[in-house]
């Protein structure tokens, strides 16, 4: 039977129900990552984030919270320059964070 | 000299104001309604940010008090204050050359918050409660051997018009902080998530604890308001609120949920707000003469305040403001 | 599990006679014996004085929620039913929709507060019909009644919400529409976190009320979202928000307050079922949904069939079985007369199982 | 016909065979597997003067270890010692045993045991020459061993502070090569003593140890030292091709095929590899300079680990990302491999993408052209520059006091250089970078390509092909207008030391020009290290492990140097530096441009 529309799937981030694997991993291996206090630094500087919607910021707090569908496409707009790096005021080796996070979510062998 | 300068409350404030005064040669005589001085610090269990034992800085309060032989009325409540006089509950009258009002706070009561079930739900706590399981060595239905979520909202009777509490508490932020650490040393494999608005950390070392709390603790900081909680089939909170650095709604189900109940203004502030010269804020707090040069003065010449019956304030800034006070009320008395 | 007895600051005063009633739009199609039981507990059961006037019209509140009908139109509208009260000689006004009770209580807050609000809806009212009005000197949900009688109801229960094979009390879900006491906390029987306007009658009548996480969540009614077809996939999603919340707990029975809710509620079980494959309840046959006259009649022995509960999506006759409830099956599908209504087709959820 | 056959030689000629067995199939391996540009390569280069060279080189290097002595003298002469001399003991001992032994055939471990074997104590003037002679070298490798045992102990002795943790195979090699000339010793000498004869050595010994334990015990004793020594070189044979011990060999083949024109590359391990690979000797020497040990403790990723951990396939992504690639290490190793390619094809060994990837992860790059300005000079101030403005203002004063006419490539933003990403091992995708700045530099038909950024000014030089393009660090551009008097400035009294960028030194080879534009502004101070073994300041984009307080403390090294150097201010010209070092530094940090533009006349 069609109905014209289906159930919406909820929005919300369900903590309960994703999987914190890789984000255990990721702030086990860059602790420095939980310090990020959301300046937005990162991305305001981000040389693909003017030209696309890409947020570094965004996507490592998604990671945080076990959520990953679509983050690899997101994080491999990257160019790796480094100059969210640099303005980063709590010291994270946000690269580090990128190629990380690359990893984990499955771009490298 | 037989100058009387009464203070009302025996917190750190009205115990150093009277410390001070005594110092310098006056006799003050404070009167504390609940039956032993020290007021709020007597609950604390550590203090932000060093972790120093409440003990620690009370203690010390309260010896001074005893050898300078500071007269203190225990269990006894101002009823009406008067430029030169107070009457307590008893009916008797003490008049006084100058008055100090150092009645503090009022612990807000999360009951009001009804959405998060404080006194509801079993596994609803408020950080007050949890500085008590503190001294006591343990949490409630906390196991040290087993993973446990908790989940510490910030911001609770404050900063929230719907409970009439306009004002920043100011010292929650880091208290929520220090009880996360604490939370997490007590139990080192829960996974504790600090639910904020904005994280002000206004005192010196409060940014690095919250810094430590983030990296050597690993405490998740979430940016966004519970909205609601409510109780599981097996006793546990559901949470739900949003995480507003991404933008989307966020639920979990922690074994605990620890509400940072902010400071409300003294329950006798209205009271004290009939006679003349004394006001009160928005929020309840007692307006001071002026907050940049006169914030321990009244428009009344003989009384002074100094605590947190002003605006929410830590201990060291109560404790400076009892000097500062003591200070305003030797030059009124032309001692 | 804390008992909550935080809604005792919530109380409301509730008039305790002669009351003017005024129907819901909807509910008779979906529970189309629910207003005709309030009716007859109160005349008939309790003795009590209830005006009707057949002249009374919608409220216009889903046209005015759907942004069709303007502020001005629905004031001149709420004017009108309340000069219907005025000119019957009562003062205590009770509606049987939660839509209405939030429009009135809305519209008698706004002239509360904006005066000259109320002073432009008489004149309106005054020059469309002529009429003139009191405001009420009380206003309550008709859910509001019943459980202001509730323990009259309750002395004269010929049935209790307790399982007569186990003797346990039947765990019940209740749904309290969200414009009961979410707009006015103060005007709903326990607030708008722990409503106990249902959970008070479940109480007085034997049952458990169940506490789940997602009790205060919309059913997904929400004028916009079921009234466009491309947005009622959010509508649904709601309920199953809430069914999702509540399954853990298998509840015998869903009690609503408020038409669109409890017909969601019934009616999305279906859907659900249809569109993913799940059910809930036991048997995987769905939770039964009632309103809270149904509920009343069954405790108070009416006849489910007289009350019109073959009307139900979800089949009743677990629930009825539960409670003891005597009933003839043969006569779920005869009408008034005893003429046979006809059987609807057989759906997945509840295949020829009465 | 003699064998020269005892039972104890068995030991020793499992032991030859084994190794030379495993040494040849390796070599046969590796050869065989060579691109065919490469064999064509030594095709080409067999049979020219390139062979000499070789050959010349194996004996400064790898016999005399040339560079090692300028590393420091004695750990040169330990080396020396141990390469050479065992070489001439083989050698002389061969020629000896030729001269002696006498037989129409001698088999090769004839010479090795020649004491045991010679017929007669030989007491003819030539013979005891032999003797002398082959004595004074077993000293003389003796002493290498003894100063080896004496590094052990104690290695800053030999200018090296920290010394390479070895593994199991290389210190069961390392044991039996501490023990072969101490074996060989005890064995010659007990023959000796109980034969006569030899010399001032072997002779010696023997004659005290005879009058220690008296003859018959010598007499039982004797063949069991033979067991001995041929017992250790065993072990040692048989454990040096898996070990660090392979590099005695291999340097040599990779001399003859360096000099021959083969090369390791960016983005493709090959075989040629694996001759760089096991001449790494772990001598340590690259420890030292390697500012992650020294500054961040970070211990298990130097370059002789990493190729140890390449080597024996356990090199995990930490440890390759885990490195500055300031190529400090690089330019003191004695064997000279060619350690930042190793490490970038290994980076990209272990990333995935493909060319089809890197289209479609960038095509939002495609057509984007932020640039401004229509001269033929581009400059392309690079990511990090548009973070310090001082240094794009600066190269705006001094493009105008030259009156160049620039476009600007980046002013508004653009396209990252690719390098960061190469540096990662991501080279697809830094190709994707590089092809589309390629089509803007050509889009906008610049002549010469001016950068303030060394990392953009690499890939630029190495990795663009731009035709007929010059490509110039600003340092090096400025330094010409001062020369052609396009631009003037004016001398100070202030003193300026100079940081050298990692990517502008080591990396391009730029040391002068920076220094000739500050001697032309006021008095240049060096620091303690510059040039080729400058300091990096922690903040390369090739470490992808590091913490920023690691970086701190890197950082603060050069921090260090410049308090100790006493100079005003300290100038450097990679926008990154210049952000790291200020972070740290208690004076000025300066970028070479900013000095320029103010003192302008």
């Amino acid at each position: 039977m069609s109905w014209g529309y289906t159930i919406n799937r909820a929005r919300d981030i369900d903590m309960d129900r994703n999987d914190m694997t890789i984000s255990k991993l990721i702030l086990e291996k860059i602790p420095s990552l939980q310090g990020c206090i959301a300046c937005g630094a990162c991305v305001a500087t981000c040389s693909t984030g003017a030209l696309t919607k890409y947020s570094l910021r965004k996507v490592h707090t998604l990671v945080r919270r076990g959520e990953y569908s679509g983050l690899l496409d997101e994080l491999n707009k990257c160019m790796l320059c480094g100059k969210c790096q640099l303005v980063c005021p709590r010291g994270i080796n946000t690269r580090a964070v990128i190629s990380l996070i690359k990893r984990e979510l499955g771009d490298h062998r | 000299m037989n100058k009387e300068v009464i203070i009302i409350g025996g917190g750190v404030a009205g115990m150093q104001c009277a410390i001070s005064l005594a110092e310098m040669g006056v006799k003050p005589t404070i009167i504390e309604k609940s039956d032993k001085l020290g007021g709020k610090l007597n609950d604390w269990y550590k203090l932000f940010p060093t972790f120093t034992s409440a003990s620690e800085v009370l203690n010390p309060l309260k010896d001074m008090i005893n050898e300078l032989g500071v007269d203190v009325k225990l269990s006894s409540e101002v009823t009406k204050l008067e430029p030169k006089s107070v009457t307590l509950a008893d009916g008797t009258t003490m008049s006084a050359d100058a008055i100090v009002i150092c009645s503090g706070f009022e612990v807000f009561d999360a009951r009001l918050k009804e959405e998060y079930g404080y006194k509801i739900y079993d596994n609803v706590i408020t950080s007050v409660d949890l500085e008590r399981m503190f001294c006591e060595g343990s949490v409630q239905n906390l196991d040290k051997n087993s993973p446990s979520r908790i989940a510490i909202l910030h911001c609770v009777g404050s900063r929230d018009e719907k409970v009439c509490q306009t004002h920043c508490s100011r010292v929650c932020c880091v208290a929520g902080v220090k009880q996360a650490i604490e939370l997490k040393e007590l139990y080192p494999k829960s996974e504790i998530f600090n639910f904020y608005m904005d994280i002000r950390m206004f005192g010196c070392g409060y940014e690095e604890l919250y810094k430590e709390a983030q990296i050597k603790h690993n405490i998740h900081f979430v940016r966004g308001r519970i909205s609601e909680a409510a109780q599981t089939i097996d006793s546990k909170i559901q949470i739900k609120s949003e995480d507003t650095l991404i933008g989307r709604p966020l639920k979990m189900t922690v074994d605990l949920l620890v509400l940072m109940v902010g400071m409300s203004a003294g329950k006798s502030n209205n009271s004290f707000a009939t006679t003349d010269g004394i006001n009160l804020n928005t929020s309840g707090f007692i307006s001071p003469k002026n907050i940049f040069t006169e914030c321990v003065s009244s428009d009344v010449d003989s009384i002074f305040y100094a605590g947190t019956v002003t605006a929410p304030k830590n201990i060291g800034e109560s404790i400076t403001e009892g000097v500062a006070a003591a200070h305003k009320v030797a030059k009124f008395i032309k001692l | 599990m804390a008992r909550n007895n935080s809604w005792q600051e919530y109380q409301k005063d509730i008039a305790d006679d002669k009351y003017f009633y005024v129907r819901s739009c909807i509910r008779q199609n979906f529970f189309p014996g629910s207003e005709r039981v309030f009716l007859n507990i109160l005349r008939n059961d309790l003795g009590l004085d209830v005006k009707e006037e057949a002249i009374h019209t919608s409220c216009t509140g889903i046209g005015y929620h759907s942004d069709i009908v303007p502020l001005e139109t629905i004031m001149a509208v709420v004017a009108r039913q309340f000069a219907l009260m005025t000119e019957a000689g009562y003062e205590n006004f009770i509606s049987s929709c939660i839509t209405s009770f939030g429009i009135y209580t809305e519209i008698l807050e706004t002239w509360h507060e904006f005066p000259e609000t109320e002073e432009r809806a008489r004149e309106d009212l005054y020059k469309a019909t002529g009429r003139v009005f009191n405001k009420p000197k009380n206003l309550a949900h008709t859910s509001d009644i019943i459980f202001h009688h509730r323990e009259k109801i309750a002395q004269k229960a010929k049935f209790r919400l307790i399982n007569s094979k186990t003797g346990e009390p039947l765990k019940v879900v209740d749904h309290i529409g969200c414009h009961y006491a979410k707009l006015f906390p103060k005007k709903g029987v326990g607030g708008s976190e722990f409503p106990y306007v249902i959970a008070g009658m479940v109480d007085s009548w034997g049952g458990d009320i169940i506490d789940y996480p997602e009790r205060r969540h919309c059913c997904g009614f929400g004028f916009r979202n079921y009234l466009v077809k491309a947005n009622r996939g959010s509508s649904v999603a709601n309920s199953q928000k809430k069914f999702e919340s509540m399954a853990p707990y298998k509840p015998d029975l869903i009690v609503g307050n408020c038409p669109g809710c409890s017909m969601f509620l019934d009616k999305w079980q279906y859907t659900i079922h249809e569109i993913e494959g799940v059910a809930y309840g036991e048997n995987n046959r769905g939770i039964p949904t009632l309103t809270y006259e149904e509920m009343a009649g069954l405790v108070l022995g009416y006849n489910p069939w007289d009350m019109g509960m073959q009307m139900h999506q979800i089949d009743v006759e677990p629930l009825l079985d539960k409670m003891g409830v005597n009933y003839d099956p043969a006569e779920k599908y005869l009408g008034v007369n005893g003429e046979y209504i006809g059987r609807p087709e057989d759906a997945s959820i509840n295949t020829n199982c009465y | 016909m003699n064998f020269y056959y005892d039972h104890f030689i068995i030991p020793f000629i499992i032991g030859v065979a084994i190794l030379f067995s495993i040494v040849l199939y390796k070599y046969v391996r590796w050869i065989t597997r060579l691109p065919k540009r490469d064999k064509l390569l030594i095709r080409k280069n067999i049979f020219t003067r390139k062979t000499l060279s070789a050959i010349q080189e194996v004996i400064l290097e790898s016999l005399l270890h040339r560079k090692i002595f300028r590393v420091n003298p004695l750990l040169g002469y330990m080396h020396m010692s141990l390469a050479f001399g065992w070489f001439l003991l083989i050698i002389v001992g061969s020629f000896e045993a030729a001269v002696h032994l006498k037989g129409e055939f001698l088999p090769p471990h004839a010479h090795v045991f020649y004491k045991f074997f010679a017929p007669k104590i030989i007491h003819t003037e030539s013979g005891t020459t032999w003797e002398f002679i082959m004595d004074f070298l077993l000293l003389f490798v003796l002493i290498g061993v003894a100063l080896a045992w004496g590094k052990r102990a104690y290695s800053r002795a030999m200018g090296i502070k920290k010394s390479t943790k070895h593994t199991r195979a290389d210190r069961i090699a390392l044991s039996a090569l501490w023990l072969i000339f101490p074996a060989r010793l005890l064995a010659e000498s007990f023959t000796s003593g109980v034969r006569g004869g030899s010399s001032f050595l072997t002779g010696s010994i023997g004659n005290f140890m005879v009058d220690l334990l008296g003859w018959n015990t010598m007499v039982a004793i004797a063949p069991y030292t033979w067991w001995l020594y041929s017992t250790v070189l065993a072990i040692f044979f048989i454990f040096m091709p898996f070990s660090r011990y392979m590099h005695i060999f291999t340097e040599i083949p990779l001399i003859f095929l360096r000099k021959y024109g083969l090369k390791s590359s960016d983005n493709k391990q090959k075989s040629f590899d694996h001759f760089q690979i096991e001449a790494c000797s772990r001598c340590g020497i690259c420890i030292d300079p390697c500012q992650l040990q020294s500054a961040a403790g970070i211990d298990n990723v130097q370059s002789t680990y990493f190729l140890r951990d390449r080597r024996y396939n356990k090199l995990t992504e930490s440890v390759t990302n885990n490195c500055l690639m300031c190529g400090r290490c690089q330019v003191k190793c004695p064997v000279g491999i060619d350690l930042n390619t190793l490490r970038l094809n290994s980076r990209h060994s272990f990333v995935s993408t493909s060319k089809a990837d890197a289209d479609n992860r960038y095509s939002y790059l495609n057509g984007v052209d932020l640039s401004t300005g229509s001269g033929r000079v581009g400059y392309f101030a690079g990511c990090m520059t548009s973070l310090s403005p001082k240094i794009l203002n600066a190269m705006d004063k001094i493009f105008a006091a030259a009156k160049e006419d620039i476009w600007y490539a980046d002013k508004n933003g653009g396209i990252c250089c690719g390098r960061p990403l190469k540096l990662s091992g991501e080279i697809e995708a830094a190709q994707k970078m590089i092809d589309l700045n390629t089509a803007l530099f050509e889009k906008h038909k610049i002549t010469t390509l001016v950068t303030s950024c060394p990392i953009c000014l690499k890939v630029f030089k190495e990795d663009y092909r731009l035709n007929g393009v010059e490509i110039l660090h600003h340092s090096e551009y400025i330094s010409r207008l001062i020369k052609e008097g396009r631009i003037e400035v004016s001398k100070s009294d202030l003193s300026y030391t100079y940081h050298d960028p990692c990517e502008l030194g080591r990396g391009s080879g730029v040391y002068e020009q920076p220094r000739d534009v500050i001697s032309a502004i006021g008095n240049l101070v060096e620091m303690e290290h510059n040039r080729e073994s400058a300091l990096c300041c922690g903040s390369s984009l090739a470490n992808l492990e590091i913490r920023d307080d690691q970086q701190l403390k890197i950082a603060s090294q050069l921090g260090e140097e410049f308090k100790q150097c006493n100079a005003d201010s300290m100038i450097t010209s990679c926008p990154l530096c210049k952000k790291s070092i200020s972070r740290v530094a208690n004076g000025k940090v300066e970028d070479i441009c900013e000095i320029v533009a103010n003192s302008l006349k």
